[in-house]
C-alpha cells in the first residue's frame, strides 16, 4: 500500500486530479450551508456579467446566481456520473466475470452482445432510452447504465481469462479451492487495478454524457444541472458569454480531475512498476 | 597470443538511481582475441549482457558507460560519434541476441530485413543484395530460400529464425560476432545445431566471436578461453581446459560442481507390489479453430501409460511440444482427459466428478514452473501456504504451526511469513511453492519444470531440497524437465515422450548408457559439454 | 436600478456581430428582389384551413385571400369583396365579389368558392370557423359574382369571422367532393394570392413565385419568396443579422437577444404586428381536479406570481401583463370590470391557509405537476422555470414535466395534466376567440384548443350567447364587461401576460406590415426600401 | 480461410446484427407510452377518435404485433424503411439525402483526428518524459475531458462572434445558391468548424495510443537488431517503430465509429449541419418511430461496414493476423 501511494503521488498530474476534484465534492456536499439561497431562487435581473454587486460569476437566463447554480449542479454530474458507473460496474463486473471464468457459450454470447454495443452509435440509444423513460434523474441514469456496462464486461472478461490460466489459480485449484473461492480471493484482487482504472474513466464520461443530454433538453427539467445550464443559454450565449462558458469549463475541469487520478492510477497500480 | 582486436580496459556502467546495485558493471578488462571465441559466463544479473551491448554501443535508455575504455583498431569505441558508430554497427561488429521471435520485426519480410543492412553499408540495387541474402541463408544450412526470403518472421521455427539473426549478422563479413546468449530459448536439439554452426562459421571466416552464456556446458563446448563474471566483475579468466581443469577462484569451482553432469547415480528403488498410481492408454486432443475455419484437433497427449510407485521419482523428459506438461497436467485433472484410465490408490480418476474427486486431489499435489507466476502477488506467504488446510476447513492455529514446521523443513524462516511473494527471490519462491504442497501431506508430488527458470546455483538447491523432501515423506514424485542432465541426477526412472507419445521409458541408468531410439541419442548427444564435463 | 439597465443595454451592445467577413458573399443583385423568410420547421402540408400555425400564416398568407380585411381599428374593409351590406337586423349580409380575380391554375374567382369555402371546408376543418360559421343559416350564391349569407340569429362578430386566417377562401374546383385531408393540393396549394406556390424542397426551402394575374395592380412588388428551415434559434439570429434572411417573427428569435435585435441598426422591428392575433399566454388548470376547482387557490396561484417581473425580467420586457380573457388594445375590454391580483404572496399565504392547506413537511402546502411546452429551453421553458420558483415561496411544490409536440397535444386533449401552459389567440373578437374556452359546449375530450379545463358556469355560457347575437356593439359591451366580471373574479384562468410578439425585417424592404394580422395579410405590397 | 469467405462470413454477421438492431429498436419504440396514430393526430392539430382510427388502419397498427413486426422485416429486406410520419416521406430517401453530409463531415474529422493524432503521438514519443511530451498528455487529456457541444460552442464564440472568421451555421450559405467550385469552397469553410470540434475529441486518443505504441515498440528487440545493423535512425523510427506502432490505431478506428456516429449527433446540432445526426435528434424529440428505427439500421450497417474495413486493413498492416482465426 505505502509503494501505490509512493507511485500515485509521484506524478504531479495525479495531485492535481486529486485536489481539483476533492474540492468539487467539497463543495457540492457543502453547497447548502456554503449559500443562503437556492439555485434557482432569482436574484437580480437576468445577465448580469460576472463582478456585478454580490454576483461573483454573473446571473444566468432567469436572473440566477451563477455561481449557486454551479455548486449545485456539481451535484447533479456527480451523482450521475457516479451512480451510473456503479450500475454499469455491477451489471459488467458480474458478466464479465462469469463469462470470462467459465467461458463457452455464455462467453460467445456475452461477446456478441458487447460487440452490438459496439455497432450501435450508443448516444442515439441512449437519446431514445431517455426520451422514452420521459426524461427523469433516475432515466439519465438507468440510460447511461445500460449504454455503458458493456465497456466494463470486456474489461473484466479479458482480465478473467488471462488470470484463469495463470499457474496460481491452477494451484488454488489442485489445492481443493471452489470457484466461487477461487475467484473470490485470487482472481479478483489481482482483477480489480485495471477496473478501477476503466470506472475512474467511466465516471468521466458519464458525467460528460449527462450533460450532453441535459444540453438537448432530455434531462430533468426540474434540476440544474451543468449540461441544462449550457443547453439554457444556446441564445443568450451571443449576448453573455459567461452563461456558457463558466459551466462548460466546470464540467472540464471535473472530467479532467477525473482522468488525471485515473492516469495516476493506472501508473500505481500497474504491477510492471511494482517488481 | 596474438595481439587482440578489441581490448576493454576498466570498463564501468551506470545502472540509474534505485537500482539494487550503482554498477552494473564494475572495472571490467578484457581482450577479445582475433579468430577465437571467447565465452563469458555468468548468473543473471553479472553484468554479462550489458558488457556485450556496451561493445555494439547499445545500452539501453538510462544506462550509460560512466568509464573505461573499448579499443578497436586504435579507436575507442566509447567516444565515438553516433555517426561513426553507426557505420561500424553491423559491419566490422554484429550482434545476434536470445530471443529470436522477437528479435526480427514482424510485419516486414525476411528478405527486406537482409538486404536492408547490406544496403545500408553498400549502395547496391535490391535485386543484387536479395541475392547475396540468399547466398547467405544457404550458408547457414537453410534450404527452399527464395520463398525464405519472402516469409514473414512469424511464419519460421526458433531454429530457423536464429539462422536468419545469424546470416543477417554476417550479411558483411564483420571481424567481431557478439552473441547474447543466442540458444537459451531455444529446445536442446536445435541449441546444439545452432552452436555447431557458430562453431563452424567462425573457423571458417576466421572471425573472432564474444559469446555470452550462463551455461558452463556450453562454455565446454564452444570456447577458447572463457571469463567468468560476477556481480559486475570478472572472477577468473583464461583458456578454458585451463578454467575447467583447474578454476582458482572459489564461485567458479562452485559454478562448475552445480552442473548436473548427467551422471546417474540413483539406484533404482525396489518397486511396489501394486504400484501407487497406474496411467493407461492416456490421450488429450485440444480442438482449434472456430466456426468458420473447421475444427482441427492435435492430439497433445496420444495413448500414453505410465506406472508409479511411492518413495520412487519418475523424470518425463522432451522437449517442448512433446506434451509432457500436458501428461501432467492430466494426470492432477487439471485438464480432462479424453480416453484412458488413471488409476490412483485403486480407484479411476480419470472422468470422476467433483465432488468424488475432492478427497483425492488433496493427495497429488503440484509445485509449478515459473516462480513470478506461481504465487499469488496479493496474498501473504503465510496465506498461500495455509490455503490447502482452509479449503479443506481443517483448525486455522493448527494449520499455522504446521506451516512453521513445513517452512522451516523447505528451508524458510518462519518469520517471513506475513511478507508478500515480491519480497523474496526466484529460489525461495518455489520453496513456498513446495511447501504449499506439502501442507496437505500428499502422497504424489508432481514437479511441473520447477528448476527451469532458476539460476543454476539455486537450481542445485531445490533440486538437492525435493530429492531429501521425496525420501523423508516416502513421496511418489513426478519429474518433468527439457533437460536430460536435470533429469539424470533427480529420476529413477526416465520417459522419453515426443509429440505426445512415448518414445522411450525405463531406469535413468540404461536410458543414458544405451539408448534404444535414435531420438534419444539425438538429445544425449545435444547435451551441451557432455563429454569434456564427464571427464573432468 | 440602473446598474441593471445599463448592464442588459451593454450586453445587447457589446454582442452586436461585428459585420461578419463571411456574410459579404450573400448579397448578388437577382437575390435582391427575393423576399428571404425562414420557417422553424417544415409544416406536416400547406392546408391553410386544416392546419392554422403561425408559420402556415405567414406562408399561405400569400396564397390563399379571405374576403375582408381589417384595418388598425379593427374595422373590417374590402378584399376579394368589393363591398358588403348587412341588413339593419343583423340576420343578412350580401358580398359583392371582385369579377376580375382569377385562381393561380387560371380558373375564374366567384360565389361557388365562397360558398364552398364557408358553408363546407371551413366549418369542417378549422375549429374558429366551425363556432363563426355555427350562426349561419343558408349560404345562397345570388349570381356568379354575389353571395347572400342568412343568419339564425344576429351574430356581431360575423365579419370579423371572414378576416384573414379566420377563414381563407378555398377553390371549391380543386377541393369539392375530395377527401380535405388527403387531397394532393395539399402539398401544392392553389389561391388567388399575389404569391403562387412553385417548389417545395423538403427539409430544406419552399418557394413562392409573383402572381403575376394577381388582381391588385402593381402588386406583389417582389419576384418572390423563399421560406427556408432554420432550426436553432441562434442560427435565425445570425441569419437576421447576416443579412441572409430578411423576415423573422416571434419565436423566431429567443427574447434574449430581442434588445440586441433592436439595437441593430439594418433591422426594423415592430411589436404591432400581430395586434390581430392578440395572444394572450396562459395557464390552463385542470378543474376537475382538487385544489384547482377552488377559486381560493386559483387566486393564490395569481397572486404568488410577480407578474410584472415576468414580463420585465425574464421576458426583456416584451408584452403586458394580462388582467383580462380579453386583451387590453380590443375594443371589448373593459379595465373598470376585472379583478386584478397583483403579487401579494402574503395573500396567496393566506388564501391557502383559508383552504386548509397549511404547510406540511418543509413547508410545503400542496405538491402538483405543470406541464411545459416542448420550446427547447426559450421562453416558455423560462417562464415556467421562473413560476415554479415563485410558487415555492408560498409553499407550493411544482413537478415541472417535460414532453414533445406529439404528447402535449396528446396529454392535453385528453386532460391528462394538473397544470399546463399554453397560448391562446382571440383573432379580434371574443365570440371568435375567447368564449371557446369558456364554454360548457366546448368541452370535448381529445381535441386540443378546447375547454380543456373543464370550466362551466351557466350564467358565463348564457352571457357568451347574447353577447355573439347582440346587433348593438353597446349591448354586446356590456355582456362582454359582465363577462370580464365574472370570470376574473372566478379566475376561470391563470392569465399570465399579453404577448407582444416582435417582428423583425431588414430595412432594405418597406411596407411589410400593413395592418394588425401582419404576415397573415400576405406580403403582397412589400417593395424595395 | 482465403479472404473472400471471411468478407462472406462478416457480412453475415453485418445483416445479423442488423436484425438485432431493427428488433431491439422495434421493440424499444414500443416502450413508449401512446401509439403512433396519437402522435400523427397531434401533429395534424387535433386528434378525434375517428381520425386516428382511420390513421391505425391506414399505418396497420391495428394488426397483432407479431404480424407487424414480420411485415417490417419483409419490407426492410426490400430497402423499404417505411414512411417517415412527420416529412411525409420515405424514410430511407430522407436518410440518403443526408447521409453524405454526415459521412462527409465524419471522414473529414477522422482524417484530422488520424492525422493530428499520430503526429502529435510521434511528436510526444521521441523524447518521452520531455516537456513537448508532457504538454501533449495534458492537451490530449484535456480534449479528452472537454464536453464536445460545448467546444462546439466555444469555438462558435470565438471564431464567428467575437472574430468573425468562419460561418457557424448551416452547410453552405443560406440562400447563396452557389454552383461548382464556388459551392465546394463555401461547404468546406462551413465544415471548418464542426469537422475540427467533432476531431479534437477522437484526435485526442490518437495522440496517446499513438504515442504508447510507439514508446512500447521502441523497446522491442527488433528496434536493437535494426540499430545493431547499422541503419540510419530514420529507417528505425519509419520502418521498424512507426508500422509496428500504426497497428493498434486501426483497431482503434473501428472501435471509433459508432462513438463517431454519437458525437455527430451533438456537434451537428450545435452548429445546425444537416446530417443524420440532427435527423437523430429530431426523430427522438418528434417521436418520428420509423425514421428513428430506419437510421438505426443504417447506422448499424455503415458501422459494421467500417469495422469489416478495418479488419481487413488490420489484416493487412499486421501479417501476424490470418482473417478469421
Amino acid at each position: 500500500m505505502r509503494d501505490f501511494l509512493r507511485v500515485f503521488f509521484s506524478r504531479p498530474i495525479s495531485l492535481i486530479g486529486l485536489v481539483i476534484f476533492a474540492a468539487i465534492v467539497v463543495i457540492a456536499l457543502l453547497a447548502p450551508f456554503l449559500f443562503v439561497r437556492g439555485p434557482f431562487t432569482i436574484v437580480g435581473m437576468p445577465l448580469l456579467p460576472p463582478g456585478a454587486p454580490g454576483l461573483l460569476a454573473g446571473s444566468d437566463v432567469l436572473g440566477r446566481d451563477m455561481v449557486v447554480g454551479l455548486a449545485y449542479g456539481a451535484r447533479i454530474s456527480l451523482l450521475v456520473g457516479i451512480t451510473s458507473t456503479l450500475c454499469a460496474l455491477g451489471i459488467g463486473m458480474l458478466l464479465g466475470a462469469v463469462a470470462g471464468y467459465y467461458g463457452g457459450w455464455l462467453d460467445d454470447l456475452l461477446m456478441r452482445v458487447t460487440e452490438f454495443f459496439q455497432i450501435i452509435p450508443s448516444f442515439v440509444l441512449l437519446m431514445v432510452l431517455v426520451a422514452f423513460l420521459q426524461p427523469s434523474l433516475s432515466s439519465t441514469v438507468i440510460g447511461i447504465a445500460l449504454v455503458t456496462w458493456p465497456q466494463v464486461a470486456r474489461v473484466v472478461r479479458g482480465e478473467f481469462l488471462s488470470l484463469r490460466s495463470r499457474e496460481f489459480v491452477q494451484a488454488a485449484r489442485t489445492l481443493g479451492m471452489g470457484d466461487a473461492r477461487i475467484i473470490v480471493t485470487q482472481i479478483l484482487p489481482n482483477a480489480l487495478p485495471p477496473i478501477i482504472v476503466v470506472s475512474s474513466m467511466m465516471v468521466g464520461s458519464a458525467i460528460l454524457t449527462e450533460s450532453a443530454l441535459s444540453f438537448l433538453g432530455l434531462g430533468d427539467p426540474n434540476l440544474l444541472s451543468w449540461g441544462s445550464m449550457i443547453g439554457g443559454s444556446r441564445s443568450a450565449m451571443w449576448v453573455a458569454w459567461w452563461t456558457t462558458v463558466l459551466p462548460g469549463v466546470a464540467i472540464m475541469l471535473t472530467v479532467l480531475a477525473l482522468n488525471f487520478i485515473g492516469d495516476g492510477l493506472n501508473d500505481a497500480l500497474n504491477p510492471r512498476r511494482r517488481r | 597470443m596474438a595481439e587482440a582486436l578489441i581490448s576493454i580496459r576498466d570498463l564501468t556502467v551506470a545502472l540509474p538511481p534505485g537500482a539494487d546495485r550503482a554498477h552494473a558493471v564494475d572495472g571490467v578488462s578484457l581482450d577479445i582475441p582475433r579468430n577465437e571465441i571467447l565465452c563469458i559466463v555468468g548468473e543473471s544479473g553479472s553484468g554479462k549482457s550489458l558488457t556485450a551491448h556496451a561493445v555494439m554501443g547499445l545500452l539501453p535508455r538510462g544506462v550509460t558507460a560512466s568509464g573505461g575504455q573499448i579499443l578497436f583498431g586504435g579507436a575507442d569505441l566509447l567516444r565515438q560519434r553516433p555517426e561513426a558508430m553507426r557505420k561500424l554497427r553491423g559491419r566490422d561488429i554484429a550482434m545476434i541476441f536470445q530471443d529470436p521471435m522477437a528479435a526480427l520485426n514482424p510485419v516486414v519480410n525476411i528478405g527486406q530485413q537482409i538486404t536492408e543492412q547490406i544496403r545500408a553499408h553498400r549502395g547496391i540495387g535490391e535485386k543484387e543484395a536479395l541475392q547475396q541474402a540468399a547466398g547467405l541463408l544457404a550458408e547457414m544450412g537453410l534450404k527452399d530460400t527464395k520463398s525464405l526470403l519472402k516469409s514473414f518472421p512469424h511464419q519460421l521455427s526458433g531454429g530457423q529464425r536464429q539462422r536468419v539473426m545469424i546470416a543477417m549478422a554476417l550479411s558483411l563479413s564483420p571481424k567481431l560476432l557478439v552473441a547474447d546468449e543466442p540458444t537459451t530459448a531455444l529446445d536442446v536439439t536445435t541449441q546444439a545445431q545452432i552452436l555447431k554452426l557458430i562453431k563452424r562459421i567462425q573457423s571458417e571466416r576466421e572471425m573472432s566471436v564474444l559469446f555470452i552464456t550462463h551455461d558452463f556446458g556450453v562454455v565446454a563446448d564452444m570456447a577458447d578461453r572463457v571469463a567468468v563474471m560476477r556481480q559486475g566483475r570478472v572472477v577468473e579468466s583464461g583458456t578454458t581446459t585451463e578454467v575447467l581443469s583447474n578454476p582458482t577462484h572459489s564461485y567458479t569451482r562452485a559454478l562448475i560442481a552445480a552442473v548436473p553432469t548427467g551422471e546417474c547415480d540413483l539406484p533404482p528403488p525396489p518397486p511396489d507390489a501394486v504400484p501407487l498410481m497406474a496411467v493407461t492408454r492416456l490421450s488429450k486432443r485440444f480442438r482449434r479453430g472456430g466456426f468458420f475455419s473447421g475444427a482441427s484437433a492435435i492430439a497433445a497427449v496420444d495413448n500414453v501409460s505410465l506406472t508409479l510407485s511411492r518413495g520412487e521419482t519418475l523424470g518425463i523428459v522432451g522437449e517442448s511440444g512433446s506434451g509432457k506438461s500436458t501428461l501432467a497436467r492430466c494426470v492432477i485433472r487439471l485438464l480432462d482427459p479424453d480416453e484412458g484410465e488413471i488409476l490412483f490408490d485403486g480407484a479411476d480418476i480419470a472422468r470422476m466428478g467433483a465432488r468424488g474427486l475432492r478427497p483425492l486431489r488433496r493427495r497429488i499435489q503440484m509445485v509449478f514452473q515459473d516462480p513470478f507466476s506461481s504465487l499469488n502477488p496479493r496474498e501473504t506467504v503465510g496465506d498461500i501456504i495455509i490455503a490447502g488446510p482452509r479449503a479443506y476447513g481443517e483448525d486455522m492455529r493448527e494449520a499455522s504451526r504446521r506451516a512453521a514446521d513445513i517452512m522451516r523443513l523447505v528451508g524458510l524462516n518462519p518469520e517471513t511469513m506475513k511478507r508478500f511473494p515480491h519480497e523474496f527471490s526466484g529460489g525461495q519462491r518455489q520453496r513456498i511453492g513446495l511447501a504449499r504442497a506439502l501442507m496437505l501431506k500428499p502422497d504424489v508430488l508432481i514437479a511441473d519444470e520447477p528448476v527451469s527458470a532458476l539460476d543454476v546455483t539455486v537450481q542445485a538447491q531445490v533440486l538437492k531440497l525435493l530429492d531429501d523432501v521425496r525420501q523423508q515423506m516416502n513421496l511418489a514424485m513426478l519429474f518433468i524437465t527439457h533437460d536430460m542432465r536435470v533429469a539424470a541426477q533427480v529420476c529413477h526412472r526416465v520417459m522419453v515422450m515426443r509429440h505426445g507419445q512415448v518414445v522411450e521409458s525405463g531406469p535413468t541408468r540404461e536410458i543414458f548408457a544405451a539408448p534404444s531410439s535414435d531420438y534419444t541419442r539425438a538429445l544425449l548427444a545435444a547435451i551441451p559439454g557432455r563429454g569434456l564435463l564427464a571427464a573432468v | 436600478m440602473d446598474w441593471d439597465r445599463r448592464a442588459m443595454l451593454g450586453a445587447a451592445a457589446a454582442g452586436v456581430l461585428a459585420h461578419p467577413a463571411w456574410a459579404q458573399r450573400s448579397g448578388t443583385t437577382a437575390r435582391q428582389r427575393t423576399i428571404n423568410a425562414m420557417m422553424t420547421d417544415e409544416p406536416a402540408h400547406l392546408n391553410y384551413p386544416l392546419f392554422n400555425t403561425r408559420i402556415m400564416q405567414e406562408i399561405c398568407g400569400n396564397i390563399n385571400e379571405s374576403l375582408l380585411q381589417v384595418d388598425w381599428q379593427f374595422k373590417p374593409q374590402p378584399n376579394l369583396a368589393r363591398d358588403f351590406e348587412m341588413s339593419p337586423d343583423g340576420m343578412r349580409y350580401t358580398f359583392h365579389l371582385r369579377p376580375d380575380v382569377t385562381w393561380h391554375d387560371g380558373m375564374p374567382f366567384t360565389a361557388r368558392d365562397v360558398a364552398f369555402s364557408c358553408g363546407v371546408m371551413l366549418p369542417q376543418l378549422n375549429p374558429r370557423s366551425r363556432g363563426a360559421f355555427s350562426h349561419i343559416r343558408e349560404i345562397k350564391a345570388v349570381d356568379r359574382y354575389t353571395v347572400r349569407f342568412e343568419m339564425k340569429e344576429p351574430f356581431n362578430a360575423f365579419l370579423l369571422s371572414l378576416v384573414a386566417s379566420s377563414a381563407p377562401m378555398m377553390p371549391a374546383h380543386i377541393y369539392e367532393g375530395t377527401d380535405f385531408r388527403t387531397n394532393p393540393y395539399n402539398f401544392k396549394p392553389v389561391g388567388t394570392g399575389p404569391f403562387k406556390f412553385n417548389r417545395w424542397a423538403r427539409g430544406q426551402f419552399i418557394h413562392l413565385t409573383r402572381n403575376a394575374r394577381y388582381w391588385q395592380p402593381g402588386r406583389p412588388g417582389m419576384d418572390g419568396i423563399y421560406y427556408r428551415v432554420c432550426p436553432t434559434p441562434e442560427q435565425r439570429l445570425v441569419a437576421m443579422e447576416s443579412g441572409a434572411v430578411d423576415l423573422a417573427m416571434a419565436d423566431d428569435i429567443d427574447t434574449v437577444v430581442n434588445l440586441r435585435m433592436v439595437a441593430n441598426p439594418s433591422i426594423v422591428a415592430r411589436a404591432d404586428a400581430f395586434n390581430g392575433t392578440g395572444e394572450i399566454s396562459v395557464m390552463e388548470m385542470n378543474q376537475r381536479r382538487w385544489p384547482f376547482n377552488d377559486r381560493r387557490f386559483r387566486a393564490a396561484f395569481m397572486h404568488a406570481i410577480d407578474r410584472e417581473f415576468l414580463v420585465k425580467a425574464i421576458n426583456f420586457g416584451l408584452g403586458k401583463v394580462a388582467h383580462s380573457p380579453i386583451p387590453s388594445d380590443l375594443p371589448y375590454y373593459d379595465d373598470k370590470a376585472v379583478t386584478k391580483y397583483h403579487h401579494d404572496p402574503a395573500r396567496a399565504r393566506a388564501l391557502l391557509d383559508e383552504m386548509g392547506l397549511k404547510p406540511g413537511k418543509g413547508g410545503v402546502r400542496h405538491r402538483f405537476s405543470i406541464m411545459m411546452i416542448p420550446d427547447g429551453g426559450g421562453t416558455w421553458t423560462r417562464g415556467v422555470h421562473y413560476i415554479k420558483q415563485a410558487l415555492s415561496e408560498v409553499g407550493l411544490e411544482v413537478k415541472l414535466e417535460s414532453t414533445d409536440w406529439p404528447t402535449f397535444s396528446r396529454r392535453s386533449g385528453n386532460w391528462e395534466f394538473d397544470v399546463d401552459c399554453n397560448s391562446y389567440g382571440q383573432y379580434g373578437d371574443p365570440a371568435i376567440g375567447t368564449s371557446r374556452f369558456f364554454l360548457t359546449s366546448n368541452i370535448r375530450k381529445g381535441v386540443p384548443q378546447t375547454n380543456l379545463q373543464g370550466y362551466s358556469n351557466p350564467e358565463v355560457d348564457a352571457l357568451f350567447a347574447k353577447a355573439a347575437v347582440a346587433v348593438e356593439p353597446a349591448e354586446a359591451q356590456r355582456h362582454y364587461s359582465r363577462l370580464q366580471q365574472v370570470l376574473t373574479h372566478d379566475v376561470a384562468m391563470v392569465w399570465l401576460y399579453e404577448r407582444k410578439p416582435m417582428f423583425f425585417y431588414n430595412k432594405r424592404l418597406k411596407n411589410v406590415i400593413m395592418g394588425p394580422n401582419g404576415p397573415a395579410d400576405g406580403f403582397g405590397a412589400v417593395t424595395l426600401a | 480461410m482465403n479472404r473472400l469467405s471471411y468478407i462472406g462470413a462478416r457480412l453475415v454477421k453485418t445483416v445479423l446484427i442488423t436484425v438485432a438492431v431493427v428488433l431491439l429498436s422495434f421493440f424499444l419504440i414500443r416502450l413508449a407510452p401512446g401509439d403512433t396514430a396519437t402522435v400523427m393526430a397531434g401533429q395534424a392539430g387535433f386528434a378525434d377518435e375517428a381520425f386516428m382510427k382511420s390513421l391505425r388502419a391506414e399505418y396497420g397498427l391495428d394488426q397483432p404485433v407479431p404480424v407487424q413486426l414480420w411485415k417490417y422485416l419483409t419490407a426492410v429486406a426490400q430497402g423499404d424503411l417505411g414512411m417517415s410520419f412527420v416529412r411525409r416521406q420515405p424514410v430511407l430517401d430522407v436518410i440518403l439525402e443526408r447521409l453524405p453530409n454526415t459521412m462527409l463531415l465524419n471522414a473529414f474529422a477522422l482524417l484530422v483526428a488520424i492525422g493530428g493524432g499520430v503526429l502529435f503521438g510521434m511528436f510526444a514519443a521521441r523524447r518521452p518524459g520531455s516537456a513537448g511530451d508532457a504538454s501533449v498528455t495534458v492537451l490530449s487529456m484535456l480534449f479528452y475531458a472537454v464536453p464536445q457541444f460545448w467546444l462546439g460552442m466555444m469555438a462558435m464564440l470565438v471564431f464567428s462572434v467575437w472574430l468573425g472568421w468562419l460561418p457557424p451555421f448551416g452547410i453552405e450559405t443560406m440562400g447563396a445558391d452557389y454552383t461548382g467550385l464556388a459551392r465546394i469552397a463555401d461547404i468546406a469553410v462551413h465544415m471548418i468548424l464542426p469537422g475540427v470540434t467533432l476531431a479534437l475529441y477522437f484526435m485526442a486518443s490518437y495522440a496517446r495510443l499513438t504515442r504508447t505504441a510507439m514508446i512500447e515498440v521502441a523497446d522491442q528487440d527488433f528496434v536493437k537488431t535494426a540499430r545493431a545493423k547499422g541503419i540510419s535512425e530514420g529507417q528505425v523510427a519509419h520502418r521498424h517503430i512507426l508500422r509496428n506502432a500504426l497497428i493498434p490505431l486501426v483497431t482503434f478506428a473501428g472501435l471509433q465509429a459508432a462513438i463517431l456516429v454519437g458525437g455527430s449527433v451533438l456537434v451537428e446540432n450545435v452548429f445546425s449541419w444537416p446530417g443524420v445526426g440532427t435527423l437523430a435528434y429530431e426523430a427522438v424529440t418528434t417521436r418520428d418511430n420509423p425514421l428513428l428505427l430506419g437510421i438505426f439500421i443504417v447506422t448499424a450497417v455503415l458501422v459494421s461496414l467500417f469495422n469489416l474495413a478495418t479488419d481487413i486493413a488490420y489484416s493487412i498492416a499486421d501479417p501476424r493476423v490470418e482473417l478469421g482465426r
